[in-house]
């Protein structure tokens, strides 16, 4: 555990290897085993971190590497604090998590990209694979980070790291506005973050997580009664971070664009890992959220109406990876949920299952969209289930899991999810409203994810022919040198991962079984008491809150939750497989609310009206205002200036310069006399300086 | 006569030095007066070893190294003084290098 | 009397015609060496197998006419093979052939400085044979030798830092005990720098590859195209007399000087029946080897491009070593 | 006795070449004396113990400046004779005398202060102190690696000058001689 | 360089220019050629060749010699490459004769012709890399270009002025056995040539001397009249072998090797390449030499009709072409004149060294590979 350092660092390694030689020298293949193999040593070191953190009682680890910030006087709410910053990381149940999610699936998601990248130029390879273990480098950061500035670095180098992928393909408009897009909307929300990491370091007077959470512990609870006070602040702003860099109301808009990126990029980055920070950054301060419970309130909110939205807006589109970017969206709003109503655990154990199943969902999408020649649109698919089944079935797969049937990962995750919101007794918000739109969004999901998959791999082909004479799509313009033979396969460097992942989405969520199920299966809720220690503070005994409901409730409710799915799915096989015309009718009669849902509720052209032109229409006047009034004065100084600058002249001229030219004049004459001592022989001036020792010396001589 | 005490040394060091100022004030060769200054230097540096040994301080040797990387730097800028000056105006006479007076 | 005096003296003497002599049949070995490896046979007719050449060559130089060209500074075209020859000679003051003290002239505690300053003072002999033939050829052979000997002097002398580095002793003697206590030579300890090392110590004789100043075939001779008869052979001799110096350099530096190979495995002790004088001077005599079968091997560098593998490749990579050998040091 | 002998030697070389140096009329042959000078006066130091500064002084003022000078002389190889041309306002002898009158002056004090001072420890070790040299294997002498821990500890920032020194006049000597840049 | 610096003019203070003279007894000029260098430092900035030492005035010679005689002139030309000298003559006064010549002869000219292309290479091979600095390659070379003299004494009884050819044909069948010598030999310089190749094609300081050094464009090439190897290393695909067969060649088969980059080093590689496919034309050659008679049929007195020709041929070194006009009276040429390839290929010189070291020079007149008593003749 010592060397838990060394997790971050190797991908870093490896980034600085590919980027400074690979991207020259490296072939396509060196570049990516090098980063892979980076990674899977990372992996193989967080296995054997994980594995001590079992053994050790306290469960909580800290390495510090080196002093960062050395201590500064600032100050704080308590008089003059000393500001001081360790680069040091701590393992606990939570990060150690995170940890095996991060290289766990990176991992697999570097070996799929050795097959999906290697059709790019050669320097390309390896400037990818630079960015991806950079990004790894980043994250890990972030995730073993034990106190806020640490995180930060992470945060805002994945955030980098993020934009650059994004933008990968930089030759291609889209991409790169979509990676500049990325990066702003994510400075709004880093603007929240970095003013709560200030507000925290003033009001604690340290920046480290543990000692942040046992200080608040002893701070009394925020609730209505007692006001909106420093912690609350504090976790808004915080929240606001999180929005950003999660991408919730009103920040998500980064993310579907983001999907401008290569597939890998999309399953790693804006799926699995990236946009869980803000989950992550929150659960790591769950005592400070919980002495807030306005914020909880509004984090519940934004998180249950992003879930919604998100999965309407998923509801239509025809884009296969935006489809997964809403979904994604719209997951990390259940993890907001669960976090909201105080499930710190459940929403931790729904960030694991949902890294699995979304990572391989992203991954399937890429093995289709790869073996399809880069087409997106589901329009165009179709039937695909003949010519690529290991992606078939492993997507499949994931669909069950994200749609929560039982007994797939994430049944169990969104289960508890579900089962806590119920329980929940809001501030403002009546009780089960926020439970209701959950399971509304429960069966959104079940419907948009099937749809997907009928789309994609049932039905008739509708994608174009291939072979000779084949019309050509303008597939040729991509760049891609060899011909298209049809929908295929996809390598093999890729399907491994594919089924790797798959496995992880059947099996990921037994680790938390409900209580309800003790009878059946004794190891229940197996991480949530892993995590527990997380999200208390160190001196807070482990009192942990009874959600206690009858046992046949418990499982009416699941049973309630896996029948809306099954609905979900029904519906989407009633619509896109046994009568493909019926979703068109539907669409058609619905025709106002479907127009609004493929364009995103208009958001994008909200914010473009409001904040973009504004922001332009403001610096338009602004200029108007340099010009006209500033310019204006500027040039009424110099006409002045003018003016008086020739009366200064004249007078200048005749009298300063004549006293000067008098003075010069008198110099000149004067300095003929002794101008000849100047002969221009250094040797003379030699001498004279000899002649100063020589009176030195005799002076000496004399005197003494 | 024969015992060396550390006079015997520093009246050679004077001796010497004051052979490289005759040098310096004599000689109209540029490059034969920076060989004069060089004999200054030496001077000066067989006075501070000789002190060095006879004060038993080590301070007389570390300035001598120091003055031996002076005279190097000043070796290099001032021959490529000289080069550069020889490229414009063919001499080397110092009676010559005068224009810069007045 | 006899101990400060007579004993060095003599050694000295045996010293130095034992170089002189060992040059003579260097020089013979050069032309046999590279005469198999052009397939020839090269000289036969003096002596058997030619072995008498290295006496007739030395005389004939010696009774051949001494040219002074009328134009040359004479006093100093005289000077200069001297001034070649003496520090190449002098150098072998400090070069132990073998453990005690009776098998070398002194051991100071500032060696390998002692021998890189006095093997500097070397290029006085070619800048002044160039300059005061007053020809051009020559003129232009000595500055290019000149500089050539600087830039590598300062690659070679950086890598030995690094070496001393390693020892924390200047005296050769002292590195090469240091080379018994480690067990190991020190060519496998500091690799980089025996590379650097031995081009440098190619370049500072003027042996191809790097032989430019006296590029034959473009300026028809170097430095000492006017020198004829015994001045001439004075600088053949101080060329030969550095080769031995460099390798004597390198093999004490990095292959053990008097050492047997691998001193400290008990099962090669069967080699130490061998004399360490005898070690010592067949290694020597190894590399001298290595230096004329290069020379049959290899085509000759460009003026520029020899100094730009000086000061752009050895230099910085011995700057590097260094740093290396450095950080190693600290850490170790 | 040897001491004497040696020292004695040494000075009589020394100072005549030194004249050589400054009386040759060829350049060359002035550098050539330089260099000799130089080696007597590594000589020199080797007689009062300082092997590395005489090592340091063949390596680096003969193996390295001098050769500079020879370079120079070389390249400023002139048809006409360099010092045919003198500014009549010169003032060579008056130099010189005062130079001799100077040196004279000198050589009084030293011998004065000999002769008036017993107890030399009152001026700080005044010159004429009659303490012999002492042996090798004292503090100071003798000592490569005492001379590196004084270089490298108390003199460390004056080094580390010394060596940025030594990095601007390279600079500047390259911009000097380079003819385009 | 500040040596004796010949200043135009006061006013130029940066101008260092020195003249030197590099020849007309230099190791490496290849004779007797004197090239007047200006040195910027150590920078060519012209380059005059100063030729005719060896000036023997063959050209006026030849008119007062009878057409026969003329053989033995030709040898003293490109005193390295004599039968391609010889072939060349016979074959002018063969078209301007209009003699049929019989099809053993044009098989064993192409034999001769070939051999001598091997020995006129290994002798540029060896000299090239000694100019270099590489001694052993020297020896090597020669070595093998012994063999090749050795047939052609076995042939003719000469080793270097052969006069081995006639018009109509050649005066000497070939002594029996000889054509199992030459193809024994053929095998030998096969594995030879992969000796000079190991010692210099990948050798790093080779690469380095020759990369990029004197590189001219095939344009440039065309418009200074280069020929041969230096011409087919700028990639200009011009060889008369191929262009306008003579003798044998239109029967065999071979490749004409071109360079790509028209430095020294592509001159070198293509020199190389035509060392195979000459031994791969000798080889074709000796199998399929045909009976029959070794002379066609030749007047006993030898008068060409009046009137004039041209006839070029490919010599080692590059187009070897000869002008003759007869009179149709005399037995002798009215007018005689060559068209030498090192002459017109000593014309780059010039355009080849402008902006190298000194040091280049020796290696760029290595390249183009000239032979002094046929610049002068």
């Amino acid at each position: 555990m010592e060397s838990i350092w060394l997790i971050p660092l190797l991908p870093g390694i490896g980034a600085a290897i590919n980027g400074l030689v690979g991207i020259r020298f490296f072939g396509k293949r060196l570049a990516g085993v090098l980063a892979s193999f980076m990674m899977g040593w990372a992996l193989w070191l967080s296995l054997v971190a994980f594995w001590e953190l079992l053994g050790d009682e306290d469960r909580f680890h800290q390495v510090t590497v080196a002093s960062w910030i050395p201590p500064i006087p600032l100050d704080t709410v308590d008089g003059i604090g000393s500001f001081s910053v360790d680069w040091s990381f701590t393992l606990d149940p939570l990060s150690a998590m995170m940890l095996l999610i991060v290289t766990g699936i990176g991992f697999l998601i570097h070996i799929y990209s050795i097959g999906y990248i290697e059709h790019e130029p050669r320097g390309g390879v390896a400037r990818f694979f630079c960015y991806l273990n950079l990004f790894c480098f980043f994250m890990l950061t972030l995730v073993l980070g034990s106190n806020f500035l640490v995180m930060f670095v992470g945060w805002e180098g994945v955030g980098l790291c993020s934009y650059l992928l994004i933008g990968y393909w930089y030759q291609k408009k889209s991409a790169s506005d979509a990676g500049k897009k990325a990066f702003i909307v994510n400075r709004i929300g880093d603007w929240g973050f970095v003013l709560g990491v200030f507000l925290v370091f003033f009001t604690f007077g340290t920046l480290d997580f543990r000692a942040v959470a046992e200080a608040a512990s002893h701070m009394p609870v925020e609730t209505a009664a007692v006001g909106f006070g420093v912690i609350s602040a504090i976790c808004l702003f915080l929240f606001i971070g999180a929005t950003g860099k999660s991408a919730q109301i009103p920040l998500y808009v980064w993310l579907p664009d983001a999907m401008e990126g290569p597939t890998p990029v999309s399953a790693l980055i804006h799926a699995a890992t990236m946009v869980t920070a803000g989950v992550y950054m929150v659960c790591r301060n769950a005592v400070l959220f919980t002495h807030a419970p306005m914020v909880m309130e509004v984090v519940a909110i934004v998180g249950v109406l992003t879930a919604l939205v998100a999965a309407t807006i998923g509801l239509v589109q025809t884009d296969i990876k935006r489809v997964l970017a809403y979904s994604t969206v719209s997951q990390l709003g259940y993890m907001f949920l669960a976090t909201g109503v105080g499930a710190f655990g459940a929403a931790a154990f729904h960030l694991m299952t949902h890294a699995f199943f979304k990572a391989l969902l992203f991954l399937g999408s890429g093995s289709v969209i790869h073996g399809m020649n880069e087409e997106q649109d589901m329009r165009r698919m179709g039937g695909l289930r003949q010519y690529m089944p290991v992606t078939a079935l492993t997507m499949a797969i994931g669909a069950v899991a994200i749609a929560g049937i039982p007994p797939f990962s994430g049944f169990f995750s969104k289960d508890e999810i579900l089962f806590r919101t119920y329980l929940h007794h809001g501030v403002f918000v009546p009780d089960k409203v926020l439970w209701g739109l959950g399971v509304v969004t429960a069966m959104l999901t079940a419907f948009y994810m099937f749809r997907l998959i009928n789309m994609t791999f049932f039905g008739a082909y509708r994608g174009p022919a291939w072979g000779h004479g084949a019309e050509d799509h303008g597939h040729d313009e991509d760049g891609h040198g060899h011909a298209w033979h049809g929908p295929h396969e996809s390598p093999r460097w890729m399907t491994i991962p594919l089924v790797v992942l798959a496995v992880g989405a059947m099996l990921a969520g037994f680790v938390g079984v409900p209580i309800a199920f003790e009878a059946v299966w004794p190891w229940t809720a197996t991480i949530e008491h892993f995590l527990h220690p997380s999200f208390v503070a160190e001196g807070a005994h482990a009192a942990e809150e009874a959600h206690h409901m009858s046992l046949l409730g418990e499982l009416g409710l699941m049973a309630f939750s896996v029948l809306i799915a099954l609905g979900g799915i029904w519906f989407a096989y009633r619509n896109y497989v046994e009568r493909p015309e019926a979703a068109e009718r539907l669409a058609e009669s619905l025709a106002g609310p479907h127009r609004v849902l493929t364009n995103k509720y208009y958001v994008d052209e909200l914010y473009d009206a409001t904040v973009v032109r504004g922001t332009m229409g403001s610096a338009g006047g602004l200029w108007t205002v340099d010009r006209q009034v500033v310019d204006g004065a500027v040039n009424g100084t110099g006409w002045t200036t003018i003016a008086a600058s020739w009366v200064s002249h004249v007078l200048d001229k005749y009298v300063v310069d004549g006293l000067v030219n008098l003075t010069a004049w008198l110099c000149g004459e004067a300095s003929y006399a002794f101008r000849r001592a100047q002969t221009g022989l250094i040797q003379n001036y030699a001498f004279v300086t000899l002649l100063g020792v020589f009176a030195f010396v005799t002076w000496f001589l004399v005197a003494r | 006569m024969l015992e060396i005490t550390p006079l015997h040394y520093s009246l050679l060091s004077a001796a010497l030095f004051m052979i490289g100022v005759i040098g310096v004030l004599v000689r109209r060769n540029v490059i034969i007066i920076f060989m004069s200054i060089e004999l200054i230097l030496n001077a000066v540096n067989i006075n501070l070893i000789a002190l060095s040994d006879q004060l038993q301080d080590l301070a007389g040797q570390v300035f001598v190294v120091f003055v031996i990387a002076v005279a190097a730097a000043e070796a290099a800028v001032g021959l490529g003084i000289i080069i550069a000056f020889y490229r414009n105006k063919e001499t080397v006479n110092i009676d010559e290098i005068q224009i810069m007076r007045w | 009397m006899l101990e400060t005096i007579v004993v060095p003296l003599a050694k000295i003497v045996v010293l130095l015609n034992a170089v002189l002599v060992a040059v003579t049949f260097l020089v013979l070995m050069e032309r046999k060496v590279i005469a198999w490896a052009q397939s020839r046979l090269g000289p036969m007719r003096v002596g058997p197998y030619g072995i008498l050449q290295a006496i007739a060559d030395p005389i004939k130089l010696i009774l051949k006419e001494d040219i002074t060209p009328r134009k040359a500074d004479k006093y100093v075209f005289t000077l200069a093979p001297i001034m070649s020859l003496v520090p190449a000679l002098v150098v072998f003051a400090v070069v132990p052939f073998g453990p005690d003290p009776f098998y070398y002239l002194s051991d100071i505690n500032v060696g390998l400085l002692f021998i890189i300053s006095v093997t500097s003072i070397g290029v006085y002999g070619i800048i002044l044979g160039g300059w005061a033939s007053n020809s051009k050829y020559p003129l232009l052979a000595s500055l290019r030798a000149s500089a050539q000997l600087i830039s590598y002097e300062i690659a070679v002398t950086m890598t030995l830092v690094s070496v001393i580095l390693t020892t924390g002793t200047l005296s050769l003697v002292g590195i090469v005990e240091a080379q018994r206590e480690g067990g190991l030579w020190f060519a496998f300890v500091q690799p980089v720098a025996l590379m650097l090392v031995f081009i440098g110590g190619l370049a500072e004789t003027n042996r191809a590859p790097f032989d430019l100043p006296e590029a034959e075939t473009e300026l028809t001779g170097g430095f000492h195209t006017e020198y004829s008869g015994m001045r001439f052979s004075l600088f053949f001799l101080a060329e030969y007399a550095n080769m031995i110096v460099i390798s004597a350099i390198v093999v004490i530096m990095f292959f053990g000087g008097w050492l047997q190979p691998f001193p400290n495995v008990p099962a090669l002790a069967f080699l130490g029946f061998v004399p360490p004088w005898i070690w010592f001077i067949g290694k020597i005599f190894l590399f001298l080897y290595v230096f004329i079968w290069i020379r049959a091997t290899l085509p000759r560098y460009r003026y520029d491009q020899l100094m730009a593998l000086g000061w752009k490749v050895l230099i910085p990579v011995a700057i590097g070593n260094l740093v290396v050998t450095g950080i190693l040091k600290v850490a170790l | 006795m040897a001491e004497a002998i040696v020292f004695w030697t040494l000075a009589v070389l020394i100072l005549g070449l030194g004249i050589a140096v400054i009386s040759a009329r060829s350049a060359v042959h002035s550098v050539l004396f330089l260099v000799v000078n130089f080696l007597l006066v590594a000589v020199l130091y080797v007689t009062l113990n300082a092997e590395f500064v005489a090592v340091i002084q063949v390596l680096v003022y003969a193996g390295g400046i001098v050769v500079l000078y020879l370079f120079v002389v070389m390249l400023v190889n002139l048809k006409k004779a360099p010092e045919r041309y003198a500014d009549p306002r010169r003032v060579p002898w008056t130099g010189t005398l005062l130079a001799g009158a100077v040196l004279a002056e000198v050589i009084a004090i030293g011998v004065y202060s000999t002769v008036s001072s017993d107890g030399a420890a009152a001026t700080g070790g005044g010159l004429g102190a009659d303490t012999p040299f002492s042996d090798c294997g004292s503090l100071v002498s003798c000592n490569t690696e005492q001379l590196g821990w004084v270089l490298y500890t108390s003199y460390l920032i004056p080094f580390e000058l010394a060596s940025m020194l030594l990095l601007v006049a390279m600079i500047g000597a390259i911009v000097l001689a380079k003819r385009h840049l | 360089m500040t040596l004796e610096a010949p200043r135009a003019s006061t006013t130029q203070f940066d101008t260092d220019e020195l003249v030197i003279n590099m020849g007309p007894q230099h190791p490496s000029t290849h004779g007797v050629l004197r090239v007047v260098l200006k040195l910027d430092g150590e920078r060519v900035i012209d380059a005059d060749c100063v030729i005719g030492y060896i000036h023997r005035g063959i050209e006026k010679l030849s008119e007062n010699r009878d057409w026969t005689q003329i053989i033995l002139l030709t040898d003293r030309m490109d005193y390295v490459a004599a039968a391609t000298n010889n072939l060349g003559y016979c074959q002018t006064v063969e078209k301007l004769m209009q003699i049929e010549v019989p099809r053993r002869a044009r098989y064993l000219r192409t034999v001769l012709a070939e051999l001598q292309r091997i020995a006129s290479h290994c002798l540029w091979l060896g000299t090239h890399a000694m100019d270099i600095g590489a001694m052993t390659v020297l020896l090597y070379a020669f070595r093998e270009r012994e063999f090749v003299l050795d047939l052609f004494e076995e042939f003719c009884g000469a080793r270097l002025t052969y006069n081995s050819m006639r018009i109509g044909g050649l005066p000497l069948d070939i002594p029996p056995g000889w054509d199992k010598k030459v193809l024994s030999f053929c095998d030998l310089m096969e594995g030879k040539l992969n000796d000079y190749e190991t010692l210099l094609t990948n050798n790093r300081i080779w690469l380095k001397r020759t990369r990029d050094v004197g590189v001219i464009s095939g344009d440039e090439a065309i418009g200074l009249g280069l020929c041969g190897p230096p011409l087919r290393g700028s990639g200009v695909p011009r060889d008369v072998r191929k262009d306008e067969p003579y003798a044998a060649y239109d029967e065999l088969e071979f490749n004409v090797p071109l360079g790509t980059r028209g430095d020294t080093y592509d001159r070198y590689l293509i020199r190389m390449d035509e060392f195979r496919e000459s031994i791969r034309l000798v080889r074709q050659a000796v199998e399929g030499i045909p009976e029959g008679p070794i002379m066609g049929k030749v007047p006993r007195l030898i008068k060409p009709p009046a009137g004039e020709t041209y006839h070029a041929i490919e010599s080692p070194k590059g187009e070897l072409g000869y002008f003759i006009v007869s009179d149709g009276k005399s037995t002798n040429p009215y007018r005689f004149r060559v068209r030498p390839p090192s002459f017109c290929n000593l014309q780059g010189l010039k355009r080849l060294v402008t902006g190298h070291l000194v040091a280049d020079v020796v290696a760029l007149i290595g390249t183009i590979d000239i032979v002094l008593g046929e610049v002068d003749r």
